[in-house]
């Protein structure tokens, strides 16, 4: 039984588009508006997107010798985190999920503190450089309606600044990312969110999350701008976020994008993706993965060398370091820590909790 | 696409934020719990443009049970607003909201919608500003009607707070009376931590005080001793509160003298003024309309039984809801507990030797 | 900032088509398939239509008199209730929300039933008619869930039946909604949800609750066949149903229905919608109710008159008079019936307390 | 639009739902904790086709701690579902097809996620039996590896069992070793009732027991008397029964005879093993990792001071997480109860006269 001649009345109809500058081999595919004709920029986006690596490498290298805790790395996706950080102003706030350290250190986010979030230490999440961005999230998606909030915060209280949210193909699937999407269309919310569609959620790939053809066409369910973008093309990612975020100043809404890439790492140093990722798909995704691309693309545009790139990495290797001398520096806070930001003031009725454990480790310290 | 959509619930800009009334002075009134819910948002509203409100039908409608009846019309969209129909979105946009210095208080229609709020509860409100060491924090009130006894659909009778008093970060408060509603909602909202405000439904209407509206806060994190006595202790909040002074009353004129406290703020618990309560009078019955199993009154019990073994001359009393289900409407009075229950409790425990 | 000169790929496209037979006067705008050309099913609708309408009037009487609870009208709407429950085969299974006492009743759930469930007691829920349907469903949209699962059973089974599940228009904002819609979309679950778009979600207006045009195209995010349908058009319910069972037969998934109607009534009798609803909004509803131009189109059929008309509802409130009659005969449960239903056996713990409350209870008797 | 979509998840025929293998007969052999539920799954799925396992990561990957290794593909995609990554969504559709008489048993990756699940596991898995009066059932198991110790992230630590166990019309079911996760998951799955069986992963792997496949279940509804003996009374579950053990055999070498009990079920509560043992000991000690506020600790003091008042001869004391939230793993070991902790507070109990 099918619906023929039955004679429908059309009542709406949606497009899902997709953005690209560079291909896979660095290769200008469309041509650049001319705002994006920055040198400055183009290097800058470079430079970042290779100190995310380098310091990504070092945290699990941290990790693996016991010297951090479970990280989750941003392999193959430092293109999203950077896109993001470099079109968003300091007024902008930022709302990210666990994989965004890239965007985090261009917020202001420190080294050192980045360090310490995954070291097993709040004190990571005090960064006073970044006053109203949220710290990482671990519960998924609840980061987009916390984003929500903000945006709604900005809007009542007629700023003109928005928010930028981030979360991954999985999170997609969780009723907090559609019910925030449904606000944003309904209040017109200066937000942007940012899937980073890496194509796995832990052990899940990204056809058994969901039927859907893109995720970007999540956006329609509450009448949101929406489109893919090339996420392993910063330059595509960046005026992607530009745009949106432009949209969203001049109070015409929120926009969701889709930025596709493909997780080049286990899911984090706890996951081991050989169980159940087939090594082709790696293979793939190294050929699309964004820094080898963008370099070509600067070596074509003569604005980078062997020379320059040397020079690059012993000057992350340098700030890295330093960073991590200064993390492994860092005393532990005291035990009785875990009660002194639970409330602006402590209770009376845990006053003695607290009492307690202070008596009983100067006890156990002879 | 279109991207006009609607605009209505925060775009308008009549009432807007920036013209927040000055405050009206109004003096004393006779008025119900629920209104002074409604008087304590108002006056906040007029003092601190920092203080919105949002839930489900809480503008135009004035909420379910009328709340915010007249907010909307006085304040505007942009403070008083309509959300789409998701607890777990109302939950996490109030955390939002609250995270960047805004003083959000939001409604939950009855508490048995409230178990979709709890992620965002347990895992940011309670934590943002211990997960930032400072940086952020979560000044909103989540408030909430709850408790049985009005007849009501599934679902709409139920009385959880133990949940919320388990988890470290919050407050929970529970006013019994127009006059601590008044007072203990302004703690609340001026509270610079999340608070859980559930309101007893049972007795939003059952009778009126006279209240000042004059902003005066009563103090978060204390018990009140509603009566004092010498014989033995009644300890219970909210609605019960009606049952445990007809108890009460009753228990004097069989010529007991009784001392009853309203907990008020269930969690961090004022644990100071029940032991010496208890140490006085040596007997205790707690009252609440929870289950029992695991309900605030097992941890009061087990306080008082901690630090004041010796000083107890009979054990400890809970008189609780049953460890069932909530029945539907037609059979839910024998769930409830009743003052007749709650004098049978005190005269046992009074007799017990 | 636009995406001017960025020439993007289209990469998926949707359309949301709109459904209808009859227009508000009755008269037939499109030709009927020709299963639909059975009288004796035209007539059978129009009955139960009636039916529901004058239940739902006697309910809104027994509640007005104290005599039942709180209680949802289904005023206005009884074209989508019909319509689906004339669709179904017994072998489906119905999740229903609150307002489907019109399904429920073809279902099988009795008269008597549903005023105990509305006159609250859980025995209006044990219907032996219908023993895998859910009873109906308070806490919004979570049903749509369990309707989730339900067909996952029946796929796990490899059984060849469907289920349908109904929600309203703010319902289509909860989370679970859009879960359960990304869910079936990616299991191909035999499932079919019907949203009762009747504008309103107590005092919210369908245009506050989502800047989605239409709400068929919230199943566009779990690529989910989705379509809207005049919902006072009982014969366009009915097909779309039929259609939707039919492509889940086959195993070929789900649908998303949008069903458009009107609240002619309080949310329930606990409400007042004059405090929020303008009055023209009321009329345009009258103006497009289902029974009134199914009844013309009856008419010009020959199929109806004056008299069935008179007949029918001499019938009904005979029907219903003996069931109200049932209902206020039925003794409450006895006290201890609290604990009856628990668990499949009382655990140790409980007895105690069921001790107690019979105990109370016999004392309180003389 | 694309209808055919992703059927991965549940289309696939091979190791369909009906070529479920014949029982394999393994014999004994020393097994962790976490093998020992993966073991009981397969067994009842052997026996059961009634049985399936569905949440994140519980196919191709076996879990993210193993627990389903080697189950999808011994039972095919139709019966080890990976479902999308959706808490709520993975609670109601397991209440959907266990209302069907399906037995599914969902895995919460960690129950610091649990959060999304209560309203359907509160409103509908507790409530389906007593709504339709018996006509539907729910047995349904929610499996979450809980609590802290183990190093982990924000968030992958929590144990909020006292949540669960305050609601009627669950049960609510922890292991402490690999002989009783096997015997009680398999009981946990048969039970007609819904069951939250939340294992403590700091023990997953801690240590080997030697099991016997051969699919007999242990009670639920009781507690384990671990050990014997006549001065005090311990009483924990889960991992905490580690080092309650660890204290036991402390104090028995300072010469105290010390009776261990493992709650095992945390609701509904078998209060009868428990009072006969503290009316014998006339002393006892609460240990639980939970924050202390309405933990579980405090039902079971209640109800001992309620029904054994007379033969404390010590307040009984509780060893418990403080009410905070559990530091990020760094200072995480400052907030877990230790052996001496519990030795410490047994001794002032053993002390108090
Ligand atoms: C609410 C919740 N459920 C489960 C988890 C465990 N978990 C952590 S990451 C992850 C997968 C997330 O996948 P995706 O959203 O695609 O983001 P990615 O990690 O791939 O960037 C899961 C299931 C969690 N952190 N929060
Ligand atoms: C989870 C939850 N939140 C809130 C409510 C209270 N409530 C009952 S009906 C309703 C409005 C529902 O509107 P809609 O989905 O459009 O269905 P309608 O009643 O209009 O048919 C609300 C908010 C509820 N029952 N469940
Ligand atoms: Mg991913
Ligand atoms: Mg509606």
């Amino acid at each position: 039984m099918s619906n023929e001649g039955r004679n429908p009345e059309l009542r709406a109809q949606f497009d899902i588009n997709y953005y690209q500058f560079l291909d896979n081999q660095g290769t200008l595919k469309n041509s650049l508006p001319t705002y994006l004709e920055d040198d400055k920029l183009q290097v800058a986006l470079y430079r970042q997107m290779v100190l995310t690596r380098l310091l990504d490498a070092k945290c699990i290298a941290l990790q693996r010798t016991g010297k951090m805790g479970t990280y989750p790395s941003t392999l193959g996706q430092e293109a999203v985190g950077v896109g993001i950080g470099y079109a968003m102003t300091k007024q902008d706030v930022f709302a990210p999920y666990y994989r965004d350290m890239a965007t985090q250190l261009i917020r202001g986010v420190k080294i050192k503190d980045i360090l310490l979030c995954w070291g097993g230490d709040e004190r990571g999440n005090q960064s006073e450089q970044t006053p109203f961005d949220l710290p990482c999230c671990v519960p998924i998606a609840t980061q987009v309606t916390h984003a929500a909030g903000i945006a709604s915060a900005i809007k009542i209280r007629h700023e003109k600044h928005a928010v930028v949210s981030t979360l991954g193909d999985g999170a997609t699937s969780r009723g907090d990312f559609a019910e925030s999407i449904n606000l944003a269309g309904a209040w017109q919310l200066p937000l942007v969110v940012v899937i980073n569609n890496n194509q796995w959620a832990i052990s899940v790939p990204r056809e058994v999350q969901t039927a859907a053809q893109t995720l970007a066409q999540k956006g329609i369910a509450g009448e949101v701008r929406c489109e893919q973008v090339d996420g392993c093309d910063v330059l595509a990612v960046y005026d992607a976020v530009k745009r949106a975020l432009a949209h969203a100043y001049e109070g015409k809404g929120p926009t969701l994008i889709e930025a596709i890439t493909y997780r080049l790492c286990d899911h984090t140093t706890a996951d081991d993706a050989t169980r159940y990722s087939p090594s082709d798909g790696l293979k793939k995704g190294w050929e699309k993965e964004p820094i080898k691309r963008y370099r070509s693309f600067l070596h074509s545009k003569k604005l980078w060398d062997e020379h320059k790139e040397t020079a690059l990495f012993e000057q992350c290797e340098q700030q890295i370091n330093t960073a991590v001398q200064e993390y492994l520096d860092t005393e532990p806070q005291p035990p009785e820590a875990m009660f002194d930001y639970l409330y602006e003031e402590l209770p009376r009725s845990l006053k003695e909790q607290r009492q307690q454990l202070i008596d009983k480790t100067r006890e156990a310290q002879p | 696409m279109n991207h006009a959509a609607n605009t209505e619930t925060v775009n308008a800009t009549e009432n807007s934020f920036e013209s927040a009334k000055d405050p009206v002075k109004e003096s004393s009134q006779e008025i119900t719990m629920v209104e002074a819910v409604n008087l304590a948002m108002a006056y906040e509203m007029r003092m601190d443009e920092n203080v919105v409100i949002l839930g489900e039908d809480v503008g135009t409608n004035g909420g379910v049970f009328r709340a915010t009846d007249g907010l909307k019309a006085e304040f505007g969209l942009r403070r008083v607003m309509d959300t789409p129909l998701a607890e777990t979105l109302i939950a996490g946009i109030t955390v939002g909201m609250a995270s960047q210095g805004l003083r959000p208080i939001a409604e939950i229609q009855f508490m048995g919608f409230i178990f979709a709020t709890m992620e965002h509860i347990i895992c940011h409100a309670a934590r943002l500003r211990n997960r930032t060491r400072g940086r952020l924090s979560c000044p909103m009130v989540l408030r909430a009607p709850f408790g049985g006894g009005i007849h009501a659909p599934e679902h709409h009778s139920e009385s959880t707070e133990a949940i919320f008093a388990h988890t470290a970060g919050l407050r929970v408060v529970v006013p019994s009376s127009p006059v601590r509603a008044y007072g203990l909602l302004l703690a609340a909202i001026r509270d610079p931590d999340p608070v859980i405000f559930l309101e007893p439904k049972r007795i939003y209407r059952i009778s009126k005080q006279t209240i000042e509206d004059n902003g005066e806060a009563l103090p978060l994190d204390v018990c009140f001793t509603l009566r004092e006595g010498q014989d033995i202790t009644l300890i219970s909040w909210g609605a019960m509160i009606l049952e445990t002074l007809q108890a009460a009353n009753q228990l004097t004129e069989s010529g007991h003298s009784v001392e009853v406290i309203d907990v008020a703020t269930i969690s961090p618990l004022d644990i100071d003024t029940i032991l010496s309560s208890v140490k006085k009078t040596g007997r205790c019955v707690i009252i609440h309309e929870a289950a029992k199993n695991c309900g605030v009154g097992a941890e009061i019990s087990a306080q008082i039984s901690e630090r004041a073994l010796l000083s107890l001359q009979a054990p400890i009393k809970r008189v609780t809801g049953y460890d069932t289900i909530m029945p539907y409407f037609r059979n839910e009075k024998y769930y409830m507990p009743s003052t007749k229950d709650i004098v049978k409790a005190a005269m046992e425990t009074l007799h017990y030797e």
